[in-house]
This record gives C-alpha cells, structure tokens and sequence, in this order.
C-alpha cells in the first residue's frame, strides 16, 4: 500500500476547511462516521462480525482447532490474528502474502486483544501442556475508507464476543461462549496542521501527518498504543487522543452486544 | 466427490434434504454495486454461498511485460476466505483456487470486449466469504455482474451453474453434502445468447446418457439464473438514477445489453 | 506459459489448409501422432514411463512412502499428482513454483485418476487412520509440441500400471503391483474455426480458440471433462469430442500393457 | 508482557534485579563509525543489548518504481541475529521485524531532510546482534548516530527508550526479565529540541495516572541518551580529525547539530 | 561420505562390487540431438546415471539488470527430478542443487566465447533422471555437449569425472555405494586441449599423496570422456548430414574444434 | 552478490604491481592480514567468535537444541551451517533468503567442518534414534573486505572450540565442551595473471580469474577443496596453493585457543 498520491485540490479542500474547523463529511474533530455491525454474518466461522465505519468495511471471522500449547504458556490457549489487505477493497492493495501494512494491523489488533487480557486464555486449556483452543482471528478488508485500525478492532471484538467454543464437535463435551473478560475499544486520531481528527476518511489519512491509536478499556485504563506515519505528536496532542479514546470508548462499547 | 451412493440423499418421492426436487435451484439472491471503492462490484448468493465479487480496470497493466498491445487482459483471482469452511483455511491461494481463477479468466477473456482497451489490464476478484459447494459457479455469476456495473462492454452475461450425480440420479445446482457424498460433479457456464459452452468441467462418473440429462438441465437452469442477473442490474440502475438523477449515465445497461 | 505469438504467415497456413480438410502434418482431424510409451523407464521409482506423443516427450514416475491417511477417508491412501514444465521443455516454460498451466495440467490428471477410481486406493490401507501408501506421481514435461494433457495422462496410467508397492523395502510383507481397477483415457481436441482437431500440435493449440479433454472409461462412461482456452463450444462440438473420445479411447488403451 | 505481577522484581527498598533504581538507565555505550564499507554506522549497547546500525546512502533506490521524485525513501530494516535469543530465531524477517522496521522507517522520515535527495534510498540497517529487551530502542537510538555518521541532514537526532510497569511501579528501561514478567511497556522515541514524540507504542495495562509517569520517565531519559549521543559523534569526529587531517569536513558535526 | 571404511567395497583381487578395477569408468554411453525445442541438447549415461541437458540461447536476458553489456551470461540450472533417488525429492532447488548449478556456470563462463554475445543469456539446464552418484561430472559433461549442439563456440569440450578414496584405495567414477560409504570425493572438470583444471571440489579425508594419485587418475580419465563427447557429436552432425541433407550447416562440428 | 564492478584504474594499479610481484597492502603473496578472534562474544550463544581478516569482519555464533536423528545416522549428532551475507556488509549484498553465494560459502564451511570429522557428532548422541544434539551454526558477515571463506571458516572453528553443550538448561546432565576432534583450517588463494595470492582483498577478488579454497588437518592431510570463479588453474598452481594451505594452515591453527 504505497500511500496514494492524492490531488493538490483535494488536499487544500481538506486543509482549509481545518482551518475554519471544519471536516469534508461536516463532522466534528471528535465524531465517529455511522457505524453498523453485523454479528455473527458466517455461519462456517464460530463467531464472526462484519462491520461498517462510514464505507470502510471489514469482514471478521474466528475459527477454533485443538492444538498444543506454547511450551512457555502450557496452561493458555492461543491467539492467531491475521489481518488481509485484499486486492478487493483499493485499488492500491496487492495480491500475495501479508505486506507491512497488514501486519501493522493484524498486531496492533492482536496485542490490543491479548495485552488487554481481553479472552481469558486460561478458560481455554483443555489439558496443560498437551491440549488448547487455537483461536484464530482473520479480518479481512473488504471495501477500504479509511481508518481501519478501528474498524478492524471494532471487528474483531464483535467476533470474539460472538464465537462459541466448538466443543462438541471436537467431542470436548458442551459447546460454551468464549470467556470474555475485557471490553478494549481503540480509538484512532490523525494529527493534520495540528488539528486532532478522530475517525479518519481516507483522505484525511492521505493528508495526515502522524496517526495515533489508543485502546482503552471500560475502567478508562490504557491497554494498547500505536503509534503511525511519518510525523509526531507533542505531548499535549498525546493527552488529547488519550482522553479522547476514553470518551468515546465507552461510547462504542455499547454498540457491542 | 465422494462417490459414496450409499448415503441416502435423495428421498423416494425425488425430494432432496434441503427439500428441494433434483431440477430445482437453491434460492439465488444478486445484488450489483456493492462496494463504494471498486469500479464495479457484485454479491451473491446461491443457498448458503456467500459471494462477493469487484472489478477494477480497465486500468494499466502491472508487470508491463504481461500487457497485451492488441487488448486487454483479464486476471480473475478466486479466492476462499479463512473461515468460509469448516477447517480453516490458510490465507493465500492454494492449488485449486489458481486452476479456478484461470478456468474463470479465460472465460470472460471470451465474452469482453478486450480489443477495446488495449494494453490494460481488467481485474476481477472473486471473494467466497461462505462456501456450500458450487462456489465456482457463484463466483462467475457474480463476477459477471461486475463486470456489468464496472460498465466494461461484454458479448453477454454470463451464468454458470453446477450439475450433478446423487445417489445415482442427475441432479442441479449441488449443496455441500450432495457434493460430499455424490457421484459425479459438471459445472458449466454459457452464453445465454448463443447457447455456447464457456466452461466446463467434470469429474466423477457419468453414463453418455447422464451427462446428456446433466448438460440439458445445465442449460436450462443457466437462463433462469440469467434473468436474476438483468434484474440486479435494473434495479442497480434504477436505484442509481433515483439516487444520483443520473438518467443519462447507461453504462451497467449497455453493458448489459451489449 | 504465456501463450507464445506465431508468426501470421504460419497462422494463415494452418487455416487455409483446415478450410480444406486438412491438417499441416497431414492427419485426419481425429488422428493422433505417433506414440511410444517406454514402461519402467527409471529404475529409482517404484512405476515410471517415459511416452512420447510426436515430439512431445513426458517422464512420469511414482513414488510410494508411508504415511498417515487424511482424517475423512481413514482407510484410503494418499494420491498426489505434480506437473513439473521445465524450461528444458520450452523456451517458454521458466525456471521456478508450479504456475498456473503446470497446476492444472497436475490437477485434470490428478481428477482423471481420483476420481475413475483408477486406483483402489482402499487396498492401499495398511492399518486405518493409522498408515496408509502415500502415492507421488510426478510428470515431468521434457520436450513440448503440444498435447500435454493427454501425454501426461497417458505416462501417468502407464507408470501406474508398472507400479510395485515397496512393502519389502518398507517391512510391509512382499511387494506386490499397485491394485489397477479402471482404465481412464483422455482425448483432448481443439476447436479452430469451427472445426474439431484431436492431439493437437503446438502449432495448432497457439491458433486453437477452445480446448476440451474428455475422460472416458473402457465402458465408454466419462469420468472427467475440461474445458480450456479462452473460446467456446457448441452443444453438437460438445457431444463430438465426447463420441471422439469414447472411440478413440478404446485404441489408445491397448498401448498400456 | 507476562502480566504476571507474581515474580518479585523489586525489592522493598525499590532496588531492581540487576541493582538499578525504577528511575535508572542501563550502563550505555554508543561508538560511531564502526564498519568500514557502511557510509555511515554505529554501535549500542544497552546494558546486555549488542546493536549495530549501518546506512548506505542517499543511492539510488531500487525497485524503481518505489522512488519518490520529491524526496529520498528511508527504508529500514530492523533483525535479531539467530543467536541474539536464547532460543535459536530463524534468520529472515518474522513479523514483529516487519512491524518494527516500518515503524522505524517512519519516524527517521520525518527528522532526515529527505527532500534534499530526491528519487534516492537511505537504507538503514539494525543487527541485534545480542538481545535483552528494549532492541527497537537500542536500535534506533543506534541508527540515528550511524545516519549522522553517514552526514545525513537531518533536524535531529533520535534517542529512545522504552519505560514500563513491574510490581505494579513504573520503572525505566525494562531489561529481559522485567520484559518478560512485567505488566505494561512503552516504547517512545523523541525529538529531543522539539520535546516531540516521534514513535510510541504501548501494551499491556496502565492506569492514566501510570502513564502520564511513565511518559515523564521516558522523556526525560531520552535526554540523557541524546548527551550520550552526542559525545559518541563529536569522539568519532575527533577521531577522524587526528587520523586523517581532514579538519574541514565537517558532516558528522553538522548532522548532529542539524 | 560416510567415512566409514568397515565395508568392504573392493575385493582383495582389486575388483570393486560392480566388477571394475579401481582405475575404470563405468560404461559411458553420450548421444547429441536429443530435444527438438531445445536449441542443443544431450543425454548422457555414467553407469546407472541418466541425465539430459538442454541448451537454450544466446537469447534475450531477462530480468534487464542482470544482462552484461560486454559478454553473455551462462545461467546453468542442474536439478534432480522427484524419482530420480530412492527418496522422493521434492521438486525445487535444494542449496546443494543452487552450490552445484553456480559453479558448473562458473567453469562454463570460461569456456564459451561469451564475449561473442553481448548481453544475451546462455541458459543451460541439466535434469538428472536417474542418479547413482556422480550427477554433477555426467551433467557437466553432457552440457559440454549440449553447448556444443546448439552451435555455441566454445575453448573446448570440458570432460567431467570425479575420484574418490574407498577402502583407504583411490578408485576412479565412484557408484553410489562408494559414494556412501566412501572417505573422499573429488570431483573434477577440465579443459583437455590446456590440461587446465576449470573445477574442483573435494571433501573427505586424503593425504598429500592420494590426492597427487587421485588427480592424475582423474585427468587421464577426463581425456577418455573427451573423446566420447567427440564421437557422440561427429554421429549426430554425420546424422544431420545423412537425415537432413545440409552438408554446409558445420556448427556443431566447429563447435567441437574450437 | 553481482561481482562489483571495479574501477579501470585500480584494475591496473593492481596489474602493475603484481609484475613487479607486489600487493597494493605490501602484503607478500603468501601473507595473510591481521587477524583478530574475539571468542565468546555473544552471552546468548552456546558458542561464538567474532573474527576480523583485515577489514572483513564475520561474527559466527552455535545454537543447540534436542531433537530427532536423520534415520541414517541415528547415533550421531546433527550439523547444520548457515551463512547471511547481511546487506549491513556492503552495498551489493541484499536482503532476502540466501543466495547462491551465502549457500556457497555455507556449504564449503559445512563441508569443512562435517567431512574433517572435526566434531565427535557420535559424543552428540543422547540417545540412539531418539534424541541427539542440533547444531546450528550461524555466520553473520558484518563487513565486508575480501575472503569470507577463510574468516568464516575460522570464526566457525573459533565458535564450535568455544562451545559448551547446554545439557544442563535441558535436563540432560552437566554442560561440557563441545568434543572437538581435529582442527581443519582453511586456506583461500586466487590466480591473477598466473600469480597466486593468498587471503585477497575485496579488490584482490574483484581482479582474480580463479578461487581455490584448501581445507587441510593439523596433520596437513586435505579436508576439503572449493575452486571457484570462472578461471581455471594448471596442475602445478594446484599444487602450490595445497602447499601453501599446509604450511600457513599451521601458522593459523595457533590462533585458534
């Protein structure tokens, strides 16, 4: 995904309507697009969700096998998270395996996940050292607007909280809901001539100058950072996207069952 | 294909165990212009397929030494999404998914009109994100009706459908199961107007006289999914009108048409 | 393999010639080269043949390990069929992973045997769901005039038909020939301006708007279809390259043993 | 991040494991040109953590068609060596390398003046030769001395260091077992003349209050990185001038400074 | 090399288990013509050995980069096919396959006139059938032929064997049972006319004065091989002649001669 | 690694001097460069050496771990050699898996090491068919003047003599050293204009016909033998270079703890 080149008209459009405050769609610095989720969308995946932010659409789905634990971890299941940037979705996105931008994405949702303790790993040991649940998280980009990161997130959150443990049909008795401890939503801002826009369009990104994505948990406690693009951010920008995140976290939150 | 007649899958009174009789579709839903960034887009569904297919092009051709000086290109990529089947699949194409995808863009280098954008490439991207077996033919199906709404000139829409053998009787339009446990397997696509064969394939074991039945009901089926096609696009295009009072903007129904 | 560009002299030539009936090695439109089929050619496979089709020159072997069967048929062994084009073949075959045209010519041979039943493949179950024979064929394209789906399927049942299963070797009791039940036939034709041209040469396939190969047992009943190439075919081209088929079927099985 | 919160490893006095105080760096050493085909290198050590950094460029950059025509690419690439781990890390990039390289990549784009060479590449090189948690930070903080080494313009250099959460402390510069059992990390890079933060992730599970600590630890280590920094450039630079008496060129100084 | 000197490979009379004398070949059997697409081509049997090579070029270079503006480049791709050894290889370059191709193109550098051809590519592709120990020397020694088939001029031919020490004896063109469980290999190929070594590998253990016997029993071998590679060229060009009536087309004989 | 084009000028500096039998470092043909070995220069290894010829510079590093024998050598020990010619190194190495010259040098130092029965691989059983010790040999090449073969060969020899097996960490009884059994040492010469010159600079290789690699044992019998570039070399220059490797094999030996 070379950053797309992007007309000079676009791009002044853009930076004066900032300078008035103001956004192409007419949103506020800190409003989200329309956001709609589908939960369970495929029936062939044990949870699934496919979410719209705005045009960006991305399709979630979580499989689960039985396989052995990581020798450091003998009592956890483990957590596999795949992001695809499909050729479908941009015309700025490859066929062929994973590029550096996809793997951006698929750990930043995987730590988002897993650092914030979100699935309790432990609930999906069947024998320590000997069996776990694999769970594997693809999310694949089908119609690409901007801002996945949160789109992608919001995805795989709704998937996860929407996935049975096929137990039965792997004959570990009762088929039960993956044990979900943590609800961590990320919130991701772009920094354009010093402006803090959340939610970012395509083109906003295009025009943006340093990107931050803040995952936050229902206490307001930070569970993920990241920060993208070649520009920075001053500390105070920092605080702003940090409380930000906070707000409206809890916001999104309730958009998941 | 199994080839395992034993399991029962067709009742004594011809009803299949989706209920349904064994010349019968399943319920095929098409909606054209799915997608905001493609140039044209399509979803659909036959039973639980689960279909989105998105064109782009004509646009250059990346790498320039496979660009055509006399026409354009097609490059379909038919693809399985991980969880569009019960064991997850890994991402990437595997040997099946690259024989699809170059059976499927021969096809369509036959019904558009390439000459017309020499040195381009038009890519098709076929996305099963739920699989119940005849996904090929769902792919194409909707492929079609994408290249339709990216506007791109083609002889023709062009249905594809599978038939098969269960439990030694030909029957169309096979689910998941019934391609599990059948006997033989005959994906075809054609060109409504002329009647020509486009792609097929078989596999399994028919008699003469049961690929003659196959090919027939085939055929038949074919020009009913065709109607689902015209009227994706019609109301594509009338919703376009509607929405964006664009009553001059023809495109997806020349296309259509011609 | 992009398909190489002819020169339109030859092109004309090959089409003036068809408008009279004829072909430019002066056959009958169902007429095949000559073929030589050397069995057992290669001593370090357990069935090898080497079969030419007028210069077209294929080496398949077999090789046959021990392995595990695929969890939904416990009791079968294992198949896999692998095309390899050389660049030795071809000045247009590259160096490098099977590309499309190797993957499919592997996988119309690979259906052609699966799914006649050729091989019983139930005999080939040591113990269930425990060790099964893991059959590899391997088709090698040496030299390429065209044809290579049906000279690849006939080296293909030749070497299986001259397959002795390695149980000695394996300490498996004796070895004894690979259990043969069918014998499928493929006859590819392809269509040039309306007419039907059976095993045609490379010259003829660059010109040839569609490709069918047809797969017929000895009773006659098909057991595999595909169609290739970017043209199309009517119903009646249809049925003549099936009847073509089963006629010619019958011939070219008596070359294998 | 273990988030084991168990395994003690800060004493009741707050000593930590290897003698240091929450707020304290590692011992760090910094040397300036220390390959001879690189045009410009480095090497870090912080405290158990061996890195090389090396640059080539601005040289042309290949494929082509990933030039820019407006400014020089930065292209990093950040690698453990299989024997930097306890256990043995394949050589080629896994993900977590991709990631970091990319990260890394962005952020010196911003403080070299690649608008001065435009369509070229600078290529940077990280080689964690020996591992203990913090490499990207070593590395960068590495790289950033070997670009101005290599007389690279650039606004600034990059010192960087991660802080992080243990026994529920905020503690500085996590080394391998607090990485490995602690409860959060944040990795941050500055520009030290601007105060602004140039790359930061964090992960794990940190109070407002936490990080808000944390940020001001960060910060004001990297200060003291930058000192040291410095003094490894103007030493290379001394060096250079008593062994090759070339007193007027001056790359190396101006880089540092601008 | 096993190393191991327990089994017994050669009698007491001096007569090792296929019934030669440590100073024979195996029967060598060399046929020019073989391909028809091919520009050149050879079989070529060492014993139990059967390998083809081809010869394609001087052709256009691809990828661009890698053409030289003052000579051809020799790109040699030996590979052994699946069934060729008694486990099934996998299909792809191994690194021995990637060690052994570099340096047959390194000693074919030497001999081709490339600086005929500028630009262009010489690609030979040696495809071992049937291996018995010794692949490398009969590949070279067929490619040599090739080369010569497809009118390339040449230095010379390059006869190729390798020597080895078996039973603590240096034996001449070891099979595959000394290749196993032999304690030296040396491989080696050379230009006849100069008595020039153009390659040579060896590994194993040898003193000083088996390798002085091992390198002499070697050359003297290479010039037999020499002259079979001249026959088997003057039958297929007195073929040709005979076959295809064209007394003036001379290049594979003056390939031959210089 | 396309061998570098090198300036015409430098091209004849080194011509005119090697008539006058000299090198551009006033080296004697048959001298090496200054030679510095850094063993156990990385914690994390099991065994380690940097090594600096000149200005070429190789850090080489030995990981073990337990694992399966190969079936045909089920009480011996496993090696395996790897060598990254790391783009850190010089301008025409890139990144990516290893090419024909890092599988080149690795295999001529594996050949070095496993042919010369230099490692007891019988004292790396633990047990038969079961379990014995991996060997991973890394080579990094950090700079790169000229030579790799020789300042691989002794950085590896450096790093297996400093190497203990980790028996301990692995429940498998107390650490020992590695079992070393001979002390090959290899010798690299390059023909340039009929000289011979030992240990050549990267301008030295640039000019050479012809590479030949000698491997000999504290015995001075031969160990292994690589002739490279795409010169050729008369009987007697072999000689000489075989010579040679003896007699400064010895010399360098002493290096070596």
């Amino acid at each position: 995904m070379a950053r797309a080149v992007m007309s000079e008209i676009k791009k002044d459009h853009i930076h004066k309507l900032l300078a008035k405050g103001r956004r192409v769609d007419n949103r506020a610095w800190d409003e989200f697009r329309p956001i709609t989720i589908q939960p369970g969308y495929i029936e062939t995946a044990e949870g699934s969700a496919r979410v719209k932010v705005g045009n960006t659409d991305v399709l979630v789905g979580v499989k689960m096998t039985i396989g052995e634990p990581f020798a450091d971890t003998p009592n956890k299941g483990v957590l596999s998270t795949n992001a695809e940037l499909i050729p479908m979705a941009s015309p700025n996105f490859e066929s062929g395996p994973p590029d550096e931008n996809s793997i951006e994405l698929a750990r930043v949702v995987d730590r988002g996940i897993r650092e914030s303790q979100m699935v309790d790993l432990e609930a999906l040991c069947i024998e320590p050292e000997k069996e776990v649940w694999i769970m594997f998280t693809d999310m694949y980009v089908l119609d690409y607007d901007g801002n996945l990161f949160d789109a992608a997130f919001l995805g795989a959150i709704a998937a996860l909280n929407n996935t049975m443990v096929p137990a039965k049909a792997n004959d570990r008795g009762d088929d039960y809901p993956l044990p979900i401890r943590h609800m961590p939503i990320s919130v991701t801002a772009v920094q354009i001539e010093n402006s803090i826009l959340v939610d970012p369009t395509l083109d906003e990104e295009k025009v943006a100058e340093a990107r931050l994505t803040v995952t936050t948990d229902e206490n307001g406690d930070l569970r993920a950072m990241q920060k993208g693009l070649a520009g920075a951010f001053t500390l105070d920008q920092i605080y702003k996207c940090v409380e930000t995140s906070q707000r409206l976290g809890n916001d999104l939150r309730k958009l998941i069952g | 294909m199994g080839g395992n007649s034993n399991v029962k899958l067709i009742s004594d009174d011809g009803i299949r165990i989706d209920g349904r009789k064994v010349d019968e579709l399943r319920p095929i839903r098409i909606e054209a212009g799915v997608l905001k960034r493609a140039d044209g887009s399509a979803y659909v569904e036959f039973g639980k397929n689960k279909v989105l297919a998105a064109v782009y092009g004509p646009r250059e051709c990346h790498p320039r030494h496979m660009q055509n000086p006399a026409k354009a290109i097609i490059q379909c990529k038919y693809n399985m999404i991980a969880f569009s089947v019960n064991d997850r699949k890994r991402p990437g194409p595997d040997r099946r998914s690259v024989e699809i995808s170059k059976i499927i863009s021969e096809a369509f280098e036959y019904v558009v009109f390439t000459e017309n954008f020499p040195r381009t490439s038009i890519d098709v991207y076929i996305e099963v994100l739920q699989a119940n077996a005849g996904t090929r033919c769902a792919g194409l199906t909707a492929a079609s009706v994408a290249l339709a709404d990216a506007g791109i000139p083609m002889r023709d829409l062009v249905p594809s459908v599978a038939v098969g053998k269960v439990n030694d009787q030909v029957v169309l339009d096979l689910q998941k199961e019934e391609d599990n446990f059948g006997q033989a397997d005959l994906p075809i696509a054609m060109i409504p107007r002329t009647g020509e064969i486009l792609l097929m394939q078989m596999d399994g074991h028919m008699t003469r006289a049961e690929f003659d039945r196959a090919l027939e009901l085939g055929v038949g089926a074919c020009k009913r999914i065709y109607d689902l096609q015209k009227d994706a696009l019609a109301r594509r295009y009338s919703v376009e009108k509607t929405d964006e009072e664009q009553p001059d903007e023809g495109a997806p129904a020349d296309a259509q048409e011609g």
